[in-house]
């Protein structure tokens, strides 16, 4: 039964409001209060920090919201004004970005895209495509402390190595083969340039982050770098560059789909009608989503856009 | 003549804080019920709390006529250390002394270069700023450090027994009514006023300026890492990218204050009332569903209704008085002459 | 003739200072007028408002028949009026010949013409007989080379009106020589000058006529020829000079200060001297020769590269001010705007500055006992004033220098060192210092007093020292000490 | 010689050179034509934004605006674009909101007599308030940007980007008033010694205000280079910039004092901290340690500056006293 969760109110915050990506995010969440007629506050600080974050936390404790869906900008500094919201009654659904697995406790459930190792493995995937499978590739990340990213890019390095023998990290070992750009366009864009001039025979670039992906497309245009790039970047952000052949393949979840689970889910915690225990399963919309280990739901594999399916998708997200 | 000039100085812009304080504490309530209550001020108090122990330094050495741009990056460098001794196996008791000592080191070397070297503060931190936030990272690089124990971060998160405020409050009341005392009660405070007023005369007055000066800094240092055991402890973690900003908030907090960015003027009371002004009004707009992007604009205007306000009024009495132009304020105190 | 310049009934208030109160003066082309008073008479209050600096309060300026326009700085440049200020004002950070052509650079069309104003400017300082490098930048020019700079900026003017306020304090002989010979060159060329200086034969040598003022008010106008200096000084003054220095006995004790060769690299050198419980001694010498820098040394505020500072037998450390003053050692700076005072804040502020520690209690400020003291000392001074909580801007030169004495005297200090003791100040003010500085000597106070006014240092000092060029040169007792030897010691001439 | 010797930004152009040097012999890249594009390419926003600030800071003055004006200058400039109208018409709106900030910071600076650094922290909260508040989640697209605009971020002239052209033409004409026009020599006396800036006549209030509005239209014009260069415009753009710019002056020689320095110094400055970054990537250097190193020479760079310039006012002193 469509849950029925009138009169609720529910908080959706992202890392930093005016960002591209959470405005996608929060449409899809926005639809989701819509069907469940539930009333939704689109709220959070202008910079993607975790004390940012914590003050309207407190906000969301203070106006006694039912449901709170979070995409968590610092792993570990929202935790304590999570386990605060937690104990006044607020049931917390992290989506898109988790805490820390130690403090899983403090949320109901996470709603995640994919396993982070099945984002980390197709993203080498679709590098080891663009390359022809050998060269030496290089990783420019979000900020050194942003933890989807660290898993992802955690996931990459032993997988490389056993799928594909002709390729390698530029610095030998994943970790040093990653570059930062804080999600900033003018540090991203200087990153990729540095990883050009260290390694000039770099073969391929993999940037698990929407601006990271987007500096690394712009960049490469402008200079006609030969390095290939790939990563999770936005179909609408990305799509001048696909359709030119800048860039071959980029991939990513549905971030409407997400923040639309996400309110699915905080309802039903809400409701009482499910638990966020391993093995429940709550309904958003037409499918249901059960919790796997790590008291994770999982959307699906990423998407992935390329000339054949680009002009669809930059029209919605 | 003396009956006015009482009344102009009584009503000095440290005194307009409190009352636009009192003011939106008065309209907070009006407003939205959920301002005024014992929890949201918990809430007010913890998140500004940080802001008001650098503040307090802060305030010293901007009416000494110096700056330092370089707080946050070094409570990032504290809080950083501590996470990493601690993650290295040092009991967390004395990772937070090495927190305190990394501190004082920050606090040194700004000291250092800007009195013994000589150095313009304003350059100089800028410097420290970058170095302190880069070995930050050579630090933890991508590693956050978490879990810290329990008891400590319970000092962080949680309310004193019985009543609505964190424990870092009584850290906090204390040094901010020491730093009041300081400033305005103790040769200390007539120093710090003497050397940004005139650090020529300051030092023809018998003061040490510049070993003053160095020990303020360090002072900082030491301020600046007590903030920062309180923001780990706050957050239950150390990261290398903490307290990022910080420094311009708690610029802006002060100079709303009423401090003078030229040196010389300023009280503590003006800063104490704008940090929990600015802590309210953030609270109350928050409350009442403005986006942060609002937020922002009513810093910037009070920012700048600080200086203007004051200014404004003390060119309509100039013009009453007399026409005798005065040199435009610039960015420092002491005007280099021969 | 035709006047170039009429000055009437010039009023203007500082505050609580009445600087002017009825000054003229007029001008004819082709001469040199020397416009002279007393410290504080308003003689340079007068020129800036020639120069739009001030603006009178009341009174009339005929500039060649016309109304003068009072219109800032560059209105009187524009209506042909250069000034040059008794401090210099370059810009240390430019080269010379643009400080000498600033704000009206030559220009080729709209650009800077950066080698015609070198060669121009280098011209005018040839004229003068310093070959400064016109590309040098000013940061660091000695004060006469600066005051050199300001006069070939006025020079370049080729203006009308050439006011010049005392500038040949920092001058050497020759230097002033040089300036004279381009101040009569000037006259043949037609301009009028104004000439500020307080070296009474300079004028007599230079000047075609003489205006005197005292107290902000013009008391005579007269030809230099009908004019001697004891009638100058009568008028400037306007008593007996005799009363200006109430010197009284003091019995001199033992050597509370030692001071033994200290040198300080490019200041001084090798000086050495003593000063005795409730004794003056006061030091003569140009401006410029490095007697500030002694007594800074002495006091801590610069270091000292040899010899020794021995104060009540304690070897002093070099570069503690604050030591030295708990020891009892108290310095009463030259510049009292920069040095002396806190400009901005209350007289109270500034007298307990010195203070802090008598005033405090368990580390905390007693305001009570605070006021109380600057209530005592500013009556013990006699100072002048609305409320203690005024700033000192607020006050005229001479209180402001009371308060300066009160600050340091309050700290009961052994020994006082004095720079200047009344530069600025009035004629009746001056007699108090001087009244004051004597009775402390009776009651035992040691007295360092460094003084560019001759009839000072001869009047209140039990011992005279010369300085020259950064050295000792010549040290007389109260009986030995006359004008001439004391003069030809500082000047370097011979008898 | 002498002369030489005298000139302020030598020693840094000497550090430049030697600096790109070592690093070059490191790494063979770095010494290629595509080494030295990096470096003009990557520095020239910031190349672009010292000639206005340089403008400030010889004035003693500070302008921590520019961050936010640059980037509400390339929103402005990408959204109407975005809705279809021409380029010059979108430059135009750009440079008039840039002067229009720059307009109310000298307003307030020049004739209210308000502290520079104040003002503009002001500044710089409240505009970057306001184009949040404009902007929100919207983004600026590359194929939006004008053609010409991203002709120009993938284009070179004789090997040089256009980009960097356009700071540094733009570099020139500043340096040019600077030094060559009255108006221009007013700002170092002002910032050399107020006071006497009165006495001389210098229109002070004037000159400041305009100093500031033209910094402004400079960022303004900046928006264009800012969506140029990264192909995007969003509420964050340029976030943080300033400190970068007034880092870059005074590793440059423009002295926060006040009264010295030169648009060209600053070029070079720009230069140097390009050339750190893209070297300690080239050696190898952990991005880590690069913050470290960054901060390090930036405080070198002001110490040998102050030791230099406190060594050559000794000698002068010396030379006047024999
Ligand atoms: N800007 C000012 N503000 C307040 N008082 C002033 C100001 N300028 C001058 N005075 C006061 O006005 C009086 C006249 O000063 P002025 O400088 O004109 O004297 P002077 O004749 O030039 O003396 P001297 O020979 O020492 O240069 C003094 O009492 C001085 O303190
Ligand atoms: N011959 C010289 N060459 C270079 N610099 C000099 C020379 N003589 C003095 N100076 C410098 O010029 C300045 C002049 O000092 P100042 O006029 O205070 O000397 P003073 O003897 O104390 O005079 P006053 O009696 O006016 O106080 C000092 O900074 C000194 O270092
Ligand atoms: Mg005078
Ligand atoms: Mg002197």
């Amino acid at each position: 039964a469509q849950a029925n969760a009138a009169g609720l109110k529910i908080a959706i915050m992202p890392k930093a409001v005016n960002i591209g990506y959470f405005t996608a995010w929060n449409k899809g969440a926005q639809t989701a209060c819509k069907e469940i007629k539930a009333t939704c506050t689109y709220l959070g600080p202008t910079e993607a920090t975790g004390p940012a974050q914590v003050q309207f936390i407190n906000q969301v404790i203070q106006k006694k919201y039912d449901v709170l869906v979070i995409s968590a900008a610092d792993q570990n500094a929202i935790v304590p004004s999570l386990n605060k919201a937690k104990a006044a009654g607020i049931k917390i659904v992290t989506s898109d970005a988790d805490v820390a697995a130690t403090a899983a406790s403090s949320r109901v459930v996470s709603v995640l895209p994919a396993a982070s190792a099945r984002i980390g493995t197709a993203e080498v995937d679709w590098i080891a495509a663009a390359t022809g499978g050998k060269g030496k590739i290089a990783v420019l990340s979000a900020a050194a402390t942003a933890a989807n990213q660290n898993a992802w890019i955690a996931a990459m390095g032993p997988y490389l190595t056993s799928k594909y023998p002709n390729m390698s990290w530029v610095g030998g070992t994943v970790d040093k083969s990653t570059f930062y750009g804080d999600d900033d366009a003018t540090k991203s864009t200087a990153q990729f340039d540095a990883i050009l001039s260290q390694y000039p025979d770099v073969a391929g670039i993999i940037s698990p982050t929407t601006v990271g992906v987007l500096a690394a497309a712009q960049e490469k245009k402008t200079k006609n770098a030969s390095v290939k790039v790939t990563g999770l970047g936005l179909p609408s952000q990305m799509a001048p560059y696909i359709e030119d052949g800048t860039v071959e393949k980029v991939g990513l979840w549905n971030p409407i789909d997400l923040g639309y689970v996400a309110v699915y889910a905080g309802a039903a915690a809400k409701a009482g009608t499910f638990t966020g225990k391993v093995g429940s399963s709550f309904k958003a919309g037409k499918k249901s989503y059960s919790v796997v280990a790590g008291g994770i739901a999982y959307l699906g594999d990423p998407f992935t856009f390329d000339k054949s399916n680009i002009a669809t998708f930059k029209a919605i997200y | 003549m003396n009956f006015l000039t009482r009344i102009r100085s009584s009503i000095g812009w440290d005194k307009g804080v409190g009352a636009l304080l009192v003011l939106t504490i008065v309209i907070g309530s009006l407003v939205t019920p959920d301002f005024a209550t014992t929890s949201n001020l918990g809430f007010v108090v913890q998140d500004i709390g940080e802001i008001m122990i650098i503040a307090l330094p802060m305030t010293f050495l901007i009416i000494a006529g110096e700056i330092d741009l370089s707080v946050a990056s070094a409570l990032s460098l504290v809080s950083s250390s501590i996470g990493y001794s601690f993650a290295h196996g040092v009991p967390f008791g004395w990772a937070l002394v090495i927190g305190i000592l990394v501190g004082l080191a920050t606090g040194a070397l700004n000291g250092f270069l800007v009195n013994y070297l000589g150095l313009q503060s304003l350059a100089v931190t800028i410097g420290t700023m970058g170095l302190f936030r880069g070995l930050c990272f050579v630090l933890l690089g991508s590693n956050p450090v978490n879990q810290l124990p329990d008891f400590w971060t319970g000092l962080g998160i949680n309310n004193i027994p019985g009543t609505f405020l964190p424990w870092s409050f009584l850290l906090i009341a204390p040094l901010v009514i020491i730093a009041l005392i300081l400033l305005h009660f103790t040769r200390i405070g007539r120093w710090t006023f003497a050397a940004g007023i005139s650090s020529e005369a300051a030092n023809f007055a018998g003061i040490p300026v510049k070993r003053f000066k160095f020990f303020m800094y360090v002072a900082t240092g030491f301020m600046v890492s007590l903030a920062a055991i309180v923001y780990t402890l706050r957050f239950a973690s150390a990261s290398p990218d903490s307290a990022m900003g910080y420094e311009l908030t708690t610029i802006a907090a002060v100079l709303f204050g009423g401090v003078s960015i030229a040196g010389g003027f300023g009280t503590m009371w003006g800063v104490i009332f704008s940090v929990i002004e600015l802590g309210a009004i953030r609270s109350v707009l928050q409350l009442v569903n403005f986006s942060s992007n609002a937020l922002q604009i009513v810093s910037g205007s009070l920012l700048l209704f600080s200086v203007a306000v004051p200014k404004v009024a003390e060119m309509l009495k100039a013009r009453r008085e007399t026409r005798v132009k005065t040199p435009t304020p610039s960015l420092t105190s002491s005007r280099s002459v021969e | 003739m035709e006047k170039v310049l009429e000055i009437r009934g010039a009023a203007k208030r500082f505050g609580g200072v009445q600087a002017l109160v009825d000054a003229n003066l007029t001008l004819y082309p082709r001469e040199i007028h020397a416009l002279l008073g007393e410290n504080g008479a308003g003689k340079s209050t007068l020129l800036k408002t020639l120069a739009g600096v001030h603006k009178l309060d009341a009174g009339s300026i005929t500039l060649f028949g016309k109304e003068f326009i009072a219109n800032g700085t560059r209105g009187s440049l524009e209506q042909g009026i250069a000034v040059i200020y008794q401090e210099p004002n370059l810009f240390p950070d430019l080269t010379l010949a643009e400080n000498v052509f600033i704000g009206r650079q030559l220009t080729h069309g709209k650009t800077v013409a950066w080698k015609e104003m070198a060669e121009q400017s280098a011209a005018l300082f040839k004229r003068l007989g310093v070959p400064l490098d016109p590309s040098r930048r000013a940061r660091g020019l000695s004060i006469a080379d600066q005051q050199i700079v300001e006069i070939a900026k006025a020079l370049s003017l080729s203006a009308k009106v050439i006011v010049m306020d005392e500038p040949t304090a920092a001058l050497s002989a020759n230097e002033t020589e040089r300036l004279f010979g381009v101040a009569r060159s000037l006259r043949e060329e037609g301009a009028a000058l104004v000439f500020v200086s307080h070296r009474l034969d300079e004028v007599m040598a230079l000047c075609d006529r003489v205006t005197i003022m005292r107290d902000g008010a013009t008391v005579a106008t007269a030809p230099i020829a009908e004019v001697d200096t004891d009638k100058i000084v009568k008028w400037m003054v306007g008593r007996e000079l005799s009363d200006l220095f109430p010197k009284m006995k003091a019995n001199i004790g033992e050597t509370i200060l030692k001071v033994e060769n200290i040198s300080r690299e490019g200041q001084f050198e090798d000086i050495s001297f003593e000063v005795k419980a409730g004794e003056i001694v006061g030091i003569a010498g140009l401006v410029g020769s490095g007697r500030s820098e002694v007594i800074r040394a002495i006091f801590g505020i610069d270091n000292y590269e040899k010899g020794s500072v021995t104060f009540l037998g304690k070897k002093m450390k070099k570069n503690r001010p604050n030591q030295a003053m708990q020891d009892g050692i108290a310095l009463v700076p030259e510049d009292r705007r920069q040095q002396g005072l806190f400009m901005p804040v209350s007289i109270t502020r500034n007298t307990s500055i010195t203070l802090l520690k008598g005033v405090s209690k368990f580390g905390l400020l007693r305001k009570a006992s605070e006021t109380g003291i600057t209530a005592e000392w500013s009556k013990k001074m006699q100072l002048k004033f609305n409320s203690l909580e005024d700033s000192v801007d607020r006050l005229s030169g001479g209180n402001q220098q009371k308060v300066v004495l009160a600050k340091w005297l309050s700290t009961k200090p052994k020994l006082l060192i004095i720079d200047e003791p009344t530069r600025g100040i009035d004629v009746g003010t001056k007699s108090e210092v001087h009244r004051f500085l004597s009775q402390e000597a009776t009651k035992g106070l040691g007295i360092l007093m460094i003084s560019s006014e001759l009839p000072e240092v001869l009047g209140m000092s039990d011992r005279v020292l010369v300085m020259r060029e950064g050295r000792l040169v010549a040290h007389f007792n109260a009986d030995q000490a006359n004008p001439e030897n004391v003069i030809a010691a500082a000047s370097g001439a011979s008898k | 010689m002498r002369n030489l010797l005298r000139i302020r930004e030598l020693p840094i152009a000497v550090v430049l050179v030697a600096f790109f040097s070592i690093a070059a012999l490191g790494n063979h890249q770095l010494f290629s034509f595509s080494g030295l594009h990096d470096l003009l390419f990557g520095s020239s926003i910031i190349c672009l934004l010292v000639s206005a600030e340089t403008l400030i800071i010889v004035m003693k003055h500070i302008d921590l605006s520019i961050g936010s004006t640059i980037g509400f200058a390339s929103y402005i400039i990408g959204k109407n674009a975005s809705n279809g109208h021409g380029l010059l018409y979108c430059l135009l709106l750009g440079i008039i909101f840039g002067l229009a900030v720059g307009a109310v910071n000298g307003l307030l600076v020049a004739y209210f007599k308000l502290p520079s650094l104040v003002v503009t922290l002001g500044t710089l909260y409240l505009v970057r308030g306001l184009f949040n508040q404009v902007a929100g989640g919207d983004f600026i697209n590359s194929d939006k940007v004008p053609h010409v605009l991203s002709f120009m971020a993938s284009h070179t002239f004789a090997k040089i980007p256009y980009l960097f052209i356009v700071a540094f033409v733009l570099a020139l004409i500043v340096g040019f008033y600077m030094r060559n026009f009255r108006s221009g020599r007013d700002l170092y006396a002002i910032g050399s010694n107020l006071p006497a800036a009165y006495l001389a006549g210098i229109k002070v209030e004037k000159r400041t205000f305009w100093a500031f509005t033209a910094a402004g239209g400079i960022a303004g014009l900046g928006g264009a280079l800012l969506i140029a260069r990264f192909g995007q415009a969003q509420a964050n753009s340029g976030l943080g910039i300033e400190l970068g710019v007034v880092a870059a002056c005074v590793v440059g020689g423009v002295a926060i004092a006040g009264g010295i320095g030169t648009v060209f110094g600053a070029i070079i400055g720009a230069l140097l901290l390009q050339t750190i970054v893209l070297a300690l990537g080239a050696l190898g250097v952990s991005q880590f340690w690069q913050g470290v190193v960054n901060g390090a020479l930036l405080i070198a760079a002001i110490s040998l500056d102050k030791v230099l310039s406190s060594r050559s006012q000794r000698t002068q002193i010396m030379r006047v006293s024999e």
